[in-house]
């Protein structure tokens, strides 16, 4: 059994200077109503882990506009001006890392790989500076786990003890992620009885997943 | 006829019946609205489904249901949804027939530039890498020059998305295959001569005795 | 649309020699009635990749019993004494891999990773004559990727199009070698129309499937 | 008190509550029977499920639903299934709180051997080094001497499960915590001396200077 948190209460779990992977895709399935709790909060120097920082006014776009972040390592910020200018003015730093590699490196931190050998990225500048490994006479990248502090989590639905469910293209990196976090934050839709979501259904099995952020209304 | 829709077209005939395609943002996107009645293709979305359909009615969006944009899409029958880890082990581990992604630069060993601008467009490389690294055919469909400056290059100045060789290049013009002997001259457009063809490319092109009429349908 | 065929059909599809993943543990999970088609077909010389060999007259032990193994890869051999004395008497080879490798180094198979750096068997016998890799000043050893000619997965249910669910324990290994065969043969007990299993539901989607075997009756 | 069931109690009393557990066969299962009632553990079977439960019903055992021996078993509510790949991904991904596993050898600095015996006993690892390797507390449970021959040894002399030093050793006589300084007697037995202890471990064994009294409950 979790507790069911506030956003507030989980957004002060959440320190300065901590590292979130955020789930999310163009801020669909983000975690929507914690994010901006950590706006709220007026968070500082966070290092976000996520796909991409969405769009103004939308999801990781929250964070990025309230200045809460002093590193991103995404696999594009393209629709996000905020980020570009913040990045060029030198405020924010970006990391560039190729979506597939990208979540291969969380899934990694989170399984307990040391590392994963791509061709991604390979005669590109993402290679630069990095080990390469020969096996079978073709060359790979050697790419290094990622992990978080926290992990914000949206989902679908969860029950009582935190077993997730998620819907449709809002799973993305929030699987993932859920399995490469020190703390594991989750914020569901509906939260149903120990029983409802049938053991088939679970995505994320609730001994990932640390607190549940209660339910809306 | 359109420039784009001419190229849309041409794409369109590559798709084979039963295969899993991913369509890149933009002028690729626009390959689907083409295919023969009777070819019957499951389109990926890289943020998490397979069987991507068309628009949805209005008022019946899922804000849990959008393409790799962000824009609110169907699902057909038979659709599945699948995480970030998931949706990339298809790309990378060969089992997506086909990509059709924009270019900003081919060169001669076939290698596509399509992702950064140095000091200009910095959005990062999303999906792009691991797209042109794993699938099955990479289809580059794009304006055969920028505004005059040729974009079929004899060697890419802008970094590279992969090292792995295009399989095919679509513009208004031409339809030209590289191949480990260089740029194929494979079709040329309807009222285009091989010289204007030529004129427009400044990466040196191997001309058959007598190129195809590039077809549109 | 799959075509449905019979397990002596599909045992056909499978030559002598060939390198097939099963999917199973100690037979739960196995696809039953293709591994008796392969029996009854008289296959031969198969390197078999499964978890383990169940144990006589269950599952992949029937293959055993029936002398069709020359090698195997697994993690576990030891509740089928006739693996063993064949094993000892030197008629079957037999690479044991630990589990967690064993399953790691078949999704960089189906994921197009060459490969994957782990902890599990440094210091034992796991790690002879294998690369090791130094990251962050932690030494791994560099396991490489497996792949089949041929997958056969035992699932609970499929729909007309391939996508599979499994259920309970029974997913084990199916899900995972459902992505690293040139050819996928899913064995399900009950195949329902397209829109019977929800997106979300979906384990194994059906553009991985080439084929289903037919009901039971 | 049975010898089996006095190493049992003891096993039960390290573990934690709401932890994720994963029990060995043989020996280790036993201690499911002796958690005090008010500890609520998820126990983990490494062919998928968290959440394992009793014995089924007589005519309601499921053929997907059993442990890691093969045996029957039900799920709790609340209980997930996984695929291979998530099941050890939680344990190589130190997701696992803790393991209790049989030893054929524990060594002075800590080291299990527990998967052969050379040219005798070759089941394979199963999932042995993974769960060494990789869960955050290990507790090794077996008898103390076998037939006469210590178990706890200078150095092992059969093939390592792993090179990280287990957490604990439980046998009928003692309890014994491996450190960086060597191996340190913390229980002894009720009515077993000090010089018992010694005279059944080969290893030397640091005794404090009033090692406690091994609890049962």
């Amino acid at each position: 059994m979790k507790d069911a948190i506030s956003p507030a209460e989980a957004a002060a779990l959440i320190p300065d200077g901590a590292t979130v992977l955020i789930g999310g895709f163009m801020a669909v399935g983000s975690p929507h109503r914690l994010i901006e709790a950590l706006v709220a909060a007026g968070r500082r120097d966070l290092t976000v882990i996520a796909n991409d920082t969405a769009m103004p006014g939308k999801g990781i776009g929250h964070l990025i506009s309230a200045r809460a972040v002093r590193k991103v390592i995404a696999s594009h910020i393209g629709l996000n001006p905020e980020t570009q200018a913040q990045m060029i003015a030198g405020e924010i730093e970006v990391e560039l890392v190729p979506q597939g590699t990208l979540v291969e490196r969380i899934r990694a931190g989170g399984v307990g790989l040391g590392g994963v050998l791509t061709a991604t990225g390979l005669g590109t500048p993402v290679a630069e500076g990095k080990q390469t490994v020969e096996v079978d006479g073709k060359t790979y990248l050697l790419e290094t786990p990622l992990r978080g502090d926290f992990a914000l989590v949206g989902c679908h639905q969860a029950d009582y003890i935190g077993n997730l469910e998620y819907s449709l293209t809002a799973h993305n990196f929030n699987p993932i992620i859920a399995m490469a976090a020190d703390e594991v934050i989750a914020e569901p839709r509906t939260i149903v009885p120990v029983g409802v979501i049938s053991p088939d259904a679970v995505k994320t099995p609730g001994v990932l997943v640390d607190h549940l952020i209660e339910r809306a209304l | 006829m359109d420039v784009k829709e001419r190229i849309a077209r041409r794409v369109a005939l590559e798709v084979e019946p039963d295969s899993l395609v991913n369509l890149g943002i933009g002028l690729p996107s626009m390959v689907a609205n083409y295919l023969p009645k009777d070819v019957h293709v499951f389109f990926q979305a890289e943020n998490g489904v397979i069987g991507l359909g068309a628009r949805p009615p209005e008022g019946m969006e899922d804000p849990d249901l959008t393409d790799a944009g962000g824009g609110f899409v169907t699902a057909v029958p038979g659709a599945a949804s699948i995480d970030s880890a998931m949706s990339f082990g298809l790309i990378r581990g060969g089992h997506l027939d086909m990509t059709v992604l924009g270019g900003l630069q081919v060169d001669q060993k076939g290698h596509l530039a399509n992702w950064m601008v140095p000091g200009k467009m910095v959005p990062g490389m999303g999906g792009a890498m691991d797209l042109v690294a794993g699938a099955k055919k990479v289809v580059v469909a794009m304006v055969h020059a920028a505004k005059g400056t040729p974009k079929i290059v004899p060697e890419c100045t802008l970094p590279l998305t992969a090292l792995r060789r295009v399989d095919l290049i679509v513009t208004e013009l031409a339809v030209i295959m590289p191949t480990e002997e260089g740029l194929v001259l494979r079709e040329t457009a309807e009222g285009v001569s091989v010289d204007e063809v030529r004129a427009a490319t400044s990466a040196e092109l191997l001309v058959p005795a007598a190129p195809g009429l590039m077809r549109l349908a």
